[in-house]
């Protein structure tokens, strides 16, 4: 039972590739067309590929603080070369780990095993905007293609790295819509904003200030480390703001919340992309209800198919933050290997003409990597669960 | 904007202050105490706290059974009840904490200093057979059961090799705690069910504002942590300087040579001095789950830094100087945080306990546990 | 120049409340052996820790070879010409005998990091005077056997020995001895009084601290008595023996109790 | 094998290299000359070492590049042990803040060659190195008259201060970082470029080389025997002419300069540095690794450094649990051996067996 929809979760996925691997060719390709051609292709493409020794790799944290978020994104691309394997018993791609633990000291010697092992022809990450600005000029100089999947930090495509590719739109995107929400839907006159003094957490909420303009009445930095935010939050209480914006990740999240409901402040909590995970509500508790998160990532999960796919190759689990980007991304390398490109220049060659449905969005991207289209989705938490609401106009 | 909001929010950052120095001030006696009769900074003692919240969390849920999270709401507690929860839960905290600070003074230092004993041994002994598992097994359970198998002759072996110990120099000490807090931590992160997420502990106390002062609300919570955090501080003082125990105490803080002549049992007297800085330690991890009802598994580290600032500050080996060390530390933070940012909080924490140290090099009260009854 | 190398002039030292040294006043002549005596807690470490700038006296000065020693910090003094032994042994426990001594030679060297980086000539040039001074101090006190071991694995009596190697290798011109019979059997005591006896004929000025009154009525040319932080007796051996503040001092006659 | 044993055969191995050492400086100066220079050869050649038999399959790294890790973690350990061991082996100052020294030759260079000028690695470096030490006289100056415990929790606010300023301000790149860091001029066949890390480990190699030779000196000097005697005895020392606060304040400084120095060759190699690079963390790693290889002797330092380093990435397979594993092992290398695994050795006057009375007597040369 369980199996049998394994397989047509699988056919169904593998269809997917070979859509966009047929797409890769035919550049000029519009969705409707794509989805009209999948029945076609995917019975054809059965027996159709064929290769030797190929391997994409999935580079990001496994182990350490943000070992969690990485296992989520390393599903994603896991879950694509299965049903390619599973497709393509001619050709089986490996995925590859490099566990980085999020450090960028580690970064660059990982970037470097990555591109000595001659098998490997795309990244899948780096997962974090610190070690991707280790670890990319390795991967640019040895034109190794990536895919992040989560790295949202604005100025990464600045580099000129021929090879950087991102799943999603960066925080120069996620900013401003988080801007436009507060003020548009919450309709807050008066907003507050603390950010963590992260690279990710600083950078949006410095966005977010900047777009908001006078309508800021406080803003703080707090130290992630630490386990109270009490001049923060005395701050917000006597600024009385509608709405509070933080800039940082879910953990802290979590405690921040709780701190500002318990000292009396009721203004609507507002978050980014990094607040995105169950960890947050499990964090706050009751705190976290009525809770906005922003994501440049769309919601996996609403994606029945996708979603069913990876609950069935990972029983008792559901897509997770960055998952279906992940998907997305190692689709694309796959479709590349399947398009006959079995050299890092043909595949990065390859990605400047792909342009596909994925789970995500229509995957195309731009000279500097970014994808097209400035998708940012709206969540919120209700009920103890983090749910769409839309995407933000 | 800034001066305007410092002036507006001044009584709320004194209180958050106070309880948060409390909570350090309650930890720094842990480092105070051992450093003053050990001369030893114990780097682990932030693990001992750390442990102390867990002990809470597992009393509260595991013991008293109350849930986490009841239908999306905090499992509040009144009257009676509530009480005892509590008591249960900080009886937990300090049991445990106590506990393990005995334990990590008996297998990590007592060896360092040429008196391990059999518990340090088979500690040892467990834990080396324990990480040797780990190259063969991956499920914790079998290792388990291939730790225990291995700990006999190991510990046999170990305990011959410390017959011949001497004293090791200080740096060692230094290591070994550092090694040992390293451990434990990761051990919990590895181990614990939640891998290194952060843990929740029931929230059973309701967050009410008792009454107001200068125009700020005063949380039954703050109140709880600085009177406990005064009265452990009161009868930790009490002990040092009326039980013979505590006499012993501080006749080896004051010379340990002259203390073993005179017939104290030095590595008792370190040990209960392990004992004390463990409990209270433990009182002040229950506190500090009451503020912020929650764990992890690195929790400890920051604030055991802080802690350990703190204790300096007030005078090293000085047990009111750690008082009144965690209570400045606290409020400059808070104060400092309004002022500048809290971006930049522990810049002023360390930035304070250097000018301190500048114009009293022994810190706020001066050093010498013997000198605590002053 | 005067006659006295080491004038302490109204010294008086306080703890807190206590009072250590109470108006102190007398001196060192050069090329004496001067005892310094007194029963314990009389201050007379603490005599020599105000003089080796351990401690800065509350009131009064000390003047050295005609100079003040008012502001100098301890190394500025050992290079003026004052070198210490230590009541309890304090040697570079892990150094070498040789190390230890040539430690001390170094006070006279000027050779610091950029002339060891750079090898210059006076590095070596100091180098090898230290090696020399240290190892004919060491024949000197009887220990070169044992020069290249550890001070801490040297036998006691080569502790004390090595302790007064060290000092004398600063070339010091007063040598200050606390207690350096301390823990000896008679015949050592005896071999000690003749090394002084030597090192003064060397043309050193020597201050001894000593509880062993053979010892001190056997070696030295004068004696100052110390009683609760006052003097109470200046004068020859023979003198002070006849004293009878010194002889109620020590023997704790009732009078003087009160 | 039980790891108690594996302990053993550690401390055999290293007492067996110890007796190595002794019959080494019982042979001629050029017997022990050649040893050396194969040594050196041999770890010049370390990079290519993974292709040995045997030898190969020990050393290797899998999961990670085993040149990258020589010249990201291996070196720059080695080196700011070195340092380190100057200040906490050699003088006995407990410092818990080195990283600092280590961040700040690190921004130095990419301040100069990327943030706001472009001025080129080669001399960026010797300005990084005197900035450091610059750091270190400015820390050293009112902190070294404190005493030994204090001393530890105020450098470790410093390094924590380092790390903080150059998270929260611009002008330092903030959380950002800093990209496109110069990289050391490429000589002849030796391109310093992004890929090969090679030319970047024989840099590293030769420059661990030389701070050994200059360090051998300062030990070998009245520099080195005050610091020895600062660590045994402060007020001894001082009594005895010791200018102790001018010796501690250059223990600091040198240390701080060496850690500059790695801090500059990790700017230049890995050319993106961000704060996350320099937490309070490394500081006890690189004192672990001075303690674990022995405080106090140079080569205790070396092997320490290199173990801290490589040993992680040895064992990648292990993920999580090697930082446990570590832990343990601390724990267990300072029971059983507290010196560490090479301990600090008496030193051995060799010229004292040729030693020969000179003419005048030291105690005569007084007037």
């Amino acid at each position: 039972m369980k199996k049998s929809t394994l397989l047509r979760a699988g056919a169904i996925a593998v269809s997917l590739a070979f859509v966009t691997a047929a797409c890769g060719s035919d550049s000029e390709g519009s969705v409707s067309e794509d989805t009209v051609v999948t029945e076609d292709t995917a019975a054809a493409a059965v027996d159709g590929v064929t290769c030797d020794g190929v391997s994409i790799a999935f580079f990001g944290a496994l182990s350490g603080d943000a070992g969690n978020l990485g296992k989520n994104i390393r599903a994603g691309a896991d879950l694509a070369v299965s049903e390619f394997n599973t497709a393509n018993p001619g050709c089986q791609v490996g995925l590859v780990d490099f566990d980085s633990q999020g450090d960028p000291a580690q970064a660059p010697a990982l970037a470097q095993k990555a591109i000595d092992d001659a098998s490997i022809l795309g990244i899948v990450g780096p997962a974090f905007s610190g070690e991707s600005k280790a670890a990319n000029p390795l991967f640019d100089a040895a034109g190794l293609a990536i895919i992040t999947p989560s790295a949202t930090n604005a100025d990464l495509n600045d580099n000129n790295w021929k090879v950087f590719h991102r799943a999603l739109a960066g925080d120069d995107k996620q900013g401003p819509a988080i801007a436009t929400y507060i003020q548009k839907t919450l309709a807050a006159a008066k907003v507050g904003v603390i950010d963590d003094a992260s690279e990710y957490g600083k950078g949006l909420a410095d966005i977010v200030k900047t777009t908001l303009g006078a309508a800021v009445v406080a803003s703080d930095s707090i130290d992630p480390k630490a386990a109270d935010f009490s001049a923060a939050v005395s701050k917000m209480k006597e600024a009385a703001p509608d709405a509070i914006f933080y800039g940082g990740y879910y953990a802290e999240a979590g405690k921040l919340a709780k701190q500002l409901r318990d000292a009396g402040v009721t203004a609507t909590l507002v978050f980014g992309d990094g607040v995105k995970d169950n960890g947050f509500i499990e964090a706050a508790g009751p705190a976290a209800d009525g809770s906005i998160i922003t994501c440049t990532c769309a919601d996996g999960a609403s994606n029945a198919e996708f979603a069913a796919a990876y609950t069935a190759k990972f029983p008792g689990e559901t897509p997770q933050t960055y998952g279906a980007e992940a998907y997305d991304a190692a689709k694309a390398f796959l479709a590349a290997i399947a398009a006959g490109k079995t050299d890092r220049a043909g595949v990065l060659e390859f990605l400047g003409t792909y342009d596909a449905a994925g789970v995500t969005k229509q995957i195309k991207w731009d000279e500097t990597g970014e994808v097209a289209g400035n998708a940012v989705y709206a969540y919120k938490v209700e009920a103890g669960a983090i749910a769409v609401i839309g995407l933000i106009e | 904007m800034r001066d305007w909001l410092i002036y507006r929010t001044f009584w709320d950052l004194t209180v958050t202050g106070v309880a948060l120095g409390s909570i350090y001030a309650l930890v720094a006696l842990g480092y105070t105490l051992v450093y003053g009769v050990l001369r030893l900074i114990n780097f682990a003692h932030s693990e001992i706290f750390m442990i102390g919240t867990f002990a809470s969390l597992i009393t509260a849920t595991n013991v008293l059974g109350l849930p986490m999270l009841e239908a999306g709401d905090y499992p509040y507690r009144t009257g009676f009840q509530l009480v005892l929860i509590l008591l249960a839960c900080l009886l937990g905290s300090m049991v445990l904490s106590g506990a393990g600070a005995v334990a990590l003074e008996r297998a990590a230092y007592r060896p360092l200093r040429g008196s391990g004993d059999q518990f340090g041994a088979v500690v040892l002994a467990f834990v080396t057979a324990f990480v040797v598992g780990l190259v063969f097994f991956d499920t914790p359970k079998s290792n388990l059961i291939f730790g225990i198998i291995g700990t006999g002759p190991i510990a046999w072996m170990y305990l011959n090799i410390f017959r011949r110990g001497r004293q090791a120099p200080r740096l060692a000490f230094l290591i070994s705690a550092i090694g040992a807090s390293t451990a434990i931590t990761e051990a919990v992160a590895i181990w614990g069910p939640r891998d290194r997420e952060q843990y929740q502990t029931p929230r059973v106390l309701e967050k009410k504002t008792l009454f107001q002062l200068f125009g700020t609300d005063i949380r039954i919570d703050y109140v709880i942590v600085i009177i406990g955090a005064l009265l452990m501080m009161t009868a930790l003082l009490l002990f040092v300087n009326r039980t013979r125990l505590g006499r012993g105490v501080r006749a080896v803080a004051q010379d340990v040579e002259t203390a073993k002549i005179l017939g104290v049992n030095v590595d008792f007297v370190i040990l209960i001095t392990f004992l004390l800085g463990g409990v209270m330690a433990g009182g002040a991890a229950m506190m500090f789950t009451l503020v912020y009802d929650q764990s992890k598994f690195n929790i400890g580290f920051l604030l055991g830094v802080k802690s350990f600032t703190a204790a300096v500050l007030g005078g090293i080996g000085n047990l009111k100087g750690a008082l009144l060390g965690g209570i400045v530390l606290g409020l400059a933070e808070n104060y400092g945080s309004a002022l500048f940012g809290g971006e930049w909080k522990d810049v002023i924490a360390f930035v304070l306990l250097l000018v301190v140290l500048m114009f009293r090099p022994t810190g706020l009260l001066g050093e010498s546990l013997a000198k605590a009854r002053v | 120049m005067s006659d006295n190398l080491l004038e302490l002039d109204h010294v008086t030292m306080q703890f807190g409340g206590v009072t250590a040294l109470d108006d102190v006043t007398f001196a060192i002549r050069r090329g004496e052996i001067l005892g310094l005596i007194g029963p314990n807690g009389a201050g007379k470490t603490t005599c020599f820790n105000v003089m080796t700038g351990v401690y800065a006296a509350t009131s009064g000065g000390v003047h050295f070879d005609g100079a003040p020693l008012a502001g100098l910090k301890r190394f500025q003094i050992t290079k003026r010409g004052i070198a210490r032994t230590f009541q309890n042994i304090r040697l570079f426990p892990d150094m070498t005998a040789i190390e230890n001594v040539m430690v001390g030679a170094d006070a006279n060297h000027r050779t610091s990091v950029g002339g060891a980086l750079l090898g210059l000539p006076r590095h070596h040039r100091e180098e090898a005077e230290g090696r020399n001074t240290a190892m004919e101090l060491l024949t000197f006190m009887g220990i070169a056997d044992r020069a290249g071991d550890a001070a801490r694995n040297l036998p006691y009596g080569y502790q004390r020995r090595l302790e007064i190697a060290r000092a004398l290798a600063t070339k010091p011109q007063l040598l200050c001895l606390d207690e350096p019979a301390a823990g000896f059997t008679p015949a050592e005591k005896v071999e000690l009084m003749d090394l002084i006896r030597k090192i003064r004929a060397q043309g050193y000025t020597v201050l001894l601290i000593e509880h062993d009154m053979s010892l001190v009525m056997g070696v030295t040319d004068r004696i100052v008595v110390l009683d609760f932080g006052k003097v109470i007796a200046t004068g020859t051996p023979s003198e002070v023996q006849d004293n009878p503040a010194v002889v109620a001092a020590y023997l704790g006659v009732p009078d003087d109790d009160a | 094998m039980s790891l108690s044993e594996s302990l053993r055969s550690v401390t055999s191995g290293t007492r067996s290299v110890s007796r190595l050492g002794e019959a080494l400086a019982k042979q001629s100066r050029s017997v022990r000359w050649s040893f050396g220079a194969i040594c050196i050869l041999a770890l010049y050649l370390l990079p290519w070492w993974p292709n040995v038999p045997v030898l190969g399959w020990i050393v290797e790294t899998p999961g990670t590049s085993f040149p990258s890790v020589l010249t990201d973690q291996v070196v720059i350990f080695v080196l700011v042990a070195l340092g380190l061991n100057v200040v906490v082996g050699l003088a006995g100052l407990l410092d818990l803040g080195y990283v600092g020294f280590y961040a700040v030759g690190a921004y130095t260079v990419a301040i100069l060659s990327s943030q706001h000028a472009n001025l080129p690695w080669l001399l960026c470096m010797p300005i990084a190195v005197l900035v450091s030490m610059l750091a270190g006289v400015i820390l050293g100056t009112p902190t070294l008259r404190l005493r030994g415990d204090y001393l530890a929790i105020v450098t470790l606010g410093f390094g924590e201060i380092i790390r903080i300023t150059a998270n929260n301000l611009h002008w330092l790149g903030d959380s950002r970082g800093i990209s496109n860091i110069a990289t050391p001029p490429s000589i002849g066949p030796l391109k310093f470029g992004v890929l090969d890390a090679k030319p970047y480990y024989f840099l590293g190699f030769t420059t661990i080389l030389i701070v050994i030779f200059l360090l051998r000196r300062l030990e070998n000097s009245r520099v080195g025997r005050s610091w020895n005697a600062i660590r045994e005895d402060e007020d001894a020392a001082e009594l005895m002419g010791v200018d102790t606060f001018k010796f501690k304040l250059w223990a600091f400084a040198i240390g701080a300069a060496i850690g500059g120095l790695a801090g500059s060759l990790y700017a230049g190699k890995v050319q993106f540095i961000n704060p996350n690079n320099f937490p309070l963390q490394l500081s006890i790693l690189f004192l672990a690794a001075v303690v674990l290889g022995g405080a106090g002797n140079m080569w205790g330092a070396v092997v320490g450094g290199a173990l801290v380093a490589w040993m992680p990435e040895r064992f990648r397979g292990f993920a999580d649990k090697r930082v446990f594993v570590f832990g343990v092992a601390l724990v267990l290398v300072m029971v059983f051996r507290p010196q560490g695994l090479i301990p600090r050795k008496i030193r051995k006057e060799r010229w004292l067996e040729s030693w020969k009375p000179s003419t005048g007597t030291a105690l005569g040369s007084k007037e």
